[in-house]
């Protein structure tokens, strides 16, 4: 199943370094690949086709040197670059070319890893370290989107929300935790390794699990009161700078 | 996966990677392959122990995260240099930026301390 | 069993390492009536240093004994890189040339033999009938990945090897007093350029590259008296040993310290004690068909080089060291062996002929000296085997094969 | 499992040591006993046309190069030299196929895996395993006994093991499948009757003759088998023959270094006490059928 997912994701991947989108190619003016997105994001009418043609590229670039950022850019104290993608724009996208993106993103976060190794060795300070996190970000994002969408597509096959079935048991210690079902290879009321497993907790915790919650319940009380208070004296303060503003009142 | 710079002189026709645990000889062969167009004749791989030599204050070790390391051969004959990321350049200054109030600032201030050239070097708290 | 066997060897000479590892100093003569001054033995100085060094050369010189003087050259044990001659290292042929300081010439330097066709065409069906015999008659049982070849082509190298010696023993009477060695081990220890010890308690000292080869051949052929040179040893090579700036450990290569060992096949007591001819059998790791899917087909040829050179320096090296010749005595007169690669169907042939053992840094002065090595591209011996028929029988490459055999002694 | 069978057979291998030694290999090949080898084998070794020329320096060197000086330990242990030095000698008869044009016409296997099986007394036996080198040649040897000789194999009995099973020591399994595969041979085993007993077909109409030579190393035993007869139902009727001359030392000692013991040279160092005559029995055995 997975290794299937990975070569799927391989022979797209393949494709599009072959035919080359307005993705893989680079910007110019030291935009990187973060940046270029910028563009389609606001424009989101235009069509791949017209991107492209109105967002010309440099020529493409191919194998090594794609761990490395823009020429133009080497030695730069600051590399300009665009915001991260939220999870809403990225919702707003087609599956095909949220899989393009993945593959920029990648290439992107290998650069920045590769830069980032660079200036640690050569005791420089890395131009614009915050692309990392955003490009970082970003992956997370689009990673959730996909997630979102196969589950709905569960949901509506299937009826089930998880791919892989499971419940909501307790343990030993009282606390209920996601319990994932596997596949067993003998039944598992002949199982003994399962039938050692204990899904229960035993009387003598009850007075411990009253104590969690009585601490849980006094933090969230403590919580509770500190942003009471905080309002309170916020509010006297206000109370107070408009007195002295408008003594008439 | 990071590629960098080798810290023993390798073979031109040799790349140094840091990859993830997890990945296999195989999996950076496809990688290269499949993602980057990168003809590869062979791949090897170790892993690298991160030192715990250093302590904290409490002098307990402290470990540095292991990591592996890949080689990878390239084939058809084409080698790898890796590239100087970090050349100097030239600090172009904008005029009205506050880098330039401020260089200028230094340079006034400079001026004013120095002594007078016409006393020929001679201390201050001599003469009137 | 192992346990036995070096206890029982520790029974027999007690003293033996030591015994062997320090024999007195060879007595300078005396011109002077005082003694001369010469460095300290045990100081931390260039000079001292030098003067231990020589004092282990001229110790080892002043040996008449070869096993004696094997052992004290091979007496120090460091770790070492271990060449592999049939190796998975990409290019490796260019770095085996340079720590053999070894020229390869395409092309190979045998005249061609006297014999008849009659005699030729008899002596070809004996070889298709062995072909036919381990290809086809016999009836193979399944094998493991990668090891298909034991089955097959081995027997029948083997056996062609040996039925095609007794038949030109008769054209060729010094084969009949050779010695055929099936699966032999070979080995060989050399020294070759210097290196800063990275780390450990020699941190910092300058030493030796420390070489070791393991090698087995499918088949080999001892002779007892030399073959002919190939060309005189004051031969100057146009071509340039290749020079490799890099560590061994960049091929890759690996070190390990384990016993030095010098050996052509048999102990210093046979009467053999000259190479003919090595056969070598290509694993299946290399079988043409794997080389392609891997995108590896330029490697093919390199692979066969880089077997034939190692394999073959460390066979005719450790021929010439048997001789009494080390890397501080070069050798006076070359030293010649030639090798057959084969999978049991392509054949590539090389001829070895060894002009210098001074390979270490402090006695490599001579350029002009270079071991050489003749080769062939591999051909195939036959197209196919169909239907217990052998279509396409390349005769060039069986009159090659039988060259090699009637190459004889002067 | 459609080839299951009640019945469990028993198999001969080559980790089985027989209790009943040669006269249980006797009983469950059905055959009668002759020392010493037959008439053809012996008239090659009496005749001094096919002596072969320089062989004891050939043979001793042959020895110490496969037992001494083939390896960088002082002396190979017995399980590594025992198949070169049969190697080595397969070798050194196949240098002389130039003057007996005969002998070209051989070829080795290595490692041949063996398989037959046949009843006695209703019970299965099989032989399986893999022999050491199988020559097998273009023409069949020649019947070494006559008719007559044959028949008076039927008057012979066979010794029974009572009280003994004669299947002592030999695994018990369950077969599904019989399998036959035909060989002729030539190999190293210490249990060398049952390997040499091979199937060859079902209605003999000419009988079979193998040779066989076995060897610890130091001791050849050599052996001659005359297949007369398959039906081996019962203990009656013609029976097979075979000839046998074994322990024949090649040589008496051989090692490295001298072992002495209170001032007295039990072993001398190298090969002491080698007996050309053993060769020559081999190379008889090698030369019957070429000449």
């Amino acid at each position: 199943m997975a290794a299937s997912t990975v070569r799927a994701l391989l022979t797209g991947c393949r494709r599009l370094c072959q035919g080359t989108g307005g993705l893989t190619g680079r910007t110019l003016g030291g935009l990187s690949g973060v940046m270029l997105n910028v563009l389609s994001r606001r424009t989101s009418e235009f069509s791949w086709l017209e991107q492209r043609t109105s967002f010309h590229s440099s020529a493409e670039r191919r194998g090594l040197e794609e761990f490395f950022d823009d020429p133009q850019n080497w030695g730069e104290k600051t590399v300009k670059s665009g915001e991260l993608w939220t999870i809403n724009q990225l919702r707003g996208k087609s599956s095909e070319d949220l899989h393009k993106l993945w593959y920029v993103l990648l290439k992107e976060k290998n650069m920045l890893l590769t830069l980032e190794q660079e200036s640690k060795r050569q005791r420089v300070a890395m131009p614009s370290p915050y692309r990392l996190y955003k490009v970082t970000k970003s992956m997370e994002h689009l990673d959730k989107v996909v997630n979102e969408r196969e589950t709905a597509l569960r949901l509506l096959q299937t009826g089930q929300e998880k791919g892989r079935p499971g419940e909501w048991r307790k343990d030993c210690f009282g606390e209920t935790t996601w319990h994932n079902f596997k596949e067993w290879p003998i039944p598992w009321y002949i199982n003994k390794r399962h039938m050692q497993k204990k899904f229960f907790a035993l009387p003598y915790v009850d007075h411990y699990e009253r104590l969690k919650l009585e601490k849980q319940m006094r933090a969230d009380a403590r919580k509770r009161n500190a942003d009471r208070k905080k309002r309170l004296k916020l509010e006297r303060q206000l109370a107070q700078a408009n007195k002295a503003q408008n003594p008439m009142l | 996966m990071t590629l960098v710079r080798p810290g023993k002189v390798q073979p031109p026709d040799t790349v140094q990677f840091r990859i993830s645990m997890e990945m296999t000889k195989f999996d950076v062969r496809n990688y290269l392959q499949s993602i980057y167009n990168v003809p590869v004749a062979s791949v090897r791989t170790r892993i690298q122990f991160g030192s715990n030599r250093k302590r904290n204050h409490l002098l307990q070790r402290v470990k540095r995260p292991d990591y592996k390391v890949a080689y990878v051969q390239l084939a058809q004959g084409q080698t790898f240099q890796f590239p100087d990321l970090f050349p100097e350049k030239k600090d172009v200054i904008e005029s009205g930026s506050f880098e330039e109030m401020q260089s200028e600032y230094m340079e006034n201030e400079k001026q004013r301390q120095r002594n007078d050239p016409r006393r020929g070097g001679i201390n201050d708290w001599f003469g009137l | 069993m192992a346990g036995r066997r070096i206890f029982g060897r520790l029974q027999h000479n007690p003293d033996l390492p030591a015994a062997l590892l320090r024999p007195p100093e060879p007595a300078v003569q005396r011109t002077s009536l005082y003694p001369s001054v010469v460095a300290s033995m045990t100081a931390k100085s260039k000079a001292s240093r030098r003067r231990r060094i020589e004092g282990h050369y001229s110790r080892v010189n002043a040996q008449t004994d070869i096993g004696s003087k094997l052992k004290l050259i091979t007496g120090l044990q460091r770790l070492k890189y271990v060449v592999y001659p049939q190796t998975f290292a990409l290019n490796a042929d260019r770095w085996y040339q340079h720590f053999t300081k070894t020229v390869y010439r395409p092309g190979l330097p045998v005249k061609g033999s006297g014999l008849e066709d009659e005699e030729l065409g008899r002596l070809r069906s004996l070889l298709c009938e062995a072909l036919l015999q381990d290809f086809y008659y016999a009836k193979k049982g399944r094998t493991f990945l990668y090891r298909s070849h034991e089955v097959s082509a081995a027997p029948f190298l083997t056996n062609a090897m040996a039925i095609l010696r007794s038949q030109c023993a008769k054209h060729n009477p010094s084969l009949s007093q050779g010695a055929l060695d099936v699966k032999p081990q070979v080995n060989f220890y050399w020294l070759r350029g210097e290196t800063r010890v990275p780390r450990g308690h020699r941190k910092g000292c300058i030493d030796p590259i420390r070489f070791q080869v393991d090698d087995h051949p499918l088949v080999q052929l001892r002779v007892q008296k030399p073959l002919p040179e190939f060309v005189p040893l004051d031969h100057v090579v146009s071509e340039e040993v290749p020079f490799i700036p890099f560590e061994p450990s960049r091929l890759p290569l690996f070190k390990r310290q384990y016993e030095n060992n010098i050996f052509i096949g048999a102990k210093l007591d046979t009467p053999c004690s000259y190479g003919h001819t090595q056969f070598h059998l290509v694993p299946d790791r290399f079988q043409r068909d794997r080389m392609e899917k891997l995108s590896l087909s330029d490697q093919i040829e390199v692979f066969l080089r880089a077997n034939a050179i190692a394999s073959l320096f460390a066979w005719t090296g450790a021929q010439a060291m048997y001789q009494g010749f080390w890397s501080q005595d070069d050798v006076t007169r070359p030293f010649v062996s030639q090798g057959v690669i084969s999978d049991g169907k392509y054949f590539s042939f090389f001829c070895y002929q060894l002009n210098t053992l001074a390979l270490a840094a402090d006695a490599d002065k001579n350029p002009n000296r270079k071991n050489i090595c003749w080769g062939t591209q591999s051909v195939p011996l036959y197209e196919a085997i169909e239907e217990g028929d052998i279509k396409g029988f390349n005769d060039d490459v069986f009159r090659q094969l039988v060259d090699f055999f009637l190459n004889r002694p002067e | 499992m459609p080839l299951y069978k009640e019945k469990e057979a028993y198999v001969f291998n080559p980790y089985c040591r027989l209790l009943g030694g040669v006269k249980q290999a006797l009983w469950l090949t059905k055959s009668s006993l002759i020392e010493g080898l037959p008439k053809s084998v012996t008239s090659i070794y009496e005749d001094p046309t096919y002596t072969f020329p320089n062989h004891e320096e050939l043979v001793h060197n042959t020895i110490s190069d496969s037992c001494l000086w083939s390896t960088t330990e002082e002396q190979r242990p017995k399980e590594e030299y025992c198949p070169k030095l049969l190697q080595g000698l397969l070798h050194l008869c196949l240098l002389q196929s130039c003057s007996y044009p005969g002998l070209s016409q051989r070829s080795f296997i290595e490692n041949y895996r063996l398989a037959a099986s046949w009843r006695r007394e209703s019970d299965l036996y099989l032989v399986r395993g893999i022999t050491g080198v199988v020559m097998s040649a273009k023409t069949a040897l020649e019947p070494q006994a006559s008719p007559s000789a044959i028949q008076v194999t039927e008057q012979q009995a066979l010794d029974s093991l009572y009280p003994l099973s004669p299947a002592i020591d030999l695994q018990e399994v369950n077969v599904y499948e019989e399998q036959n595969h035909l060989a002729t041979l030539l190999y190293k085993n210490p249990n060398i009757v049952h390997f040499c007993f091979q199937e060859d077909v079902k209605n003999l109409e000419k009988p079979v003759v193998v040779q066989s030579v076995a060897t610890d190393g130091q001791l050849f035993h050599f052996m001659v088998l005359q297949l007369n007869t398959l039906d081996l139902e019962s203990s009656d009727g013609i029976k097979n023959i075979i000839w046998m001359d074994g322990d024949q030392a090649l040589y008496d000692t051989v090692a490295s270094k001298a072992k002495i013991r209170r001032k007295v040279v039990v072993v001398p160092a190298g090969v002491s006490g080698l007996k050309p005559e053993t060769f020559l029995k081999f190379w008889a055995m090698y030369l019957n059928g070429a000449v």
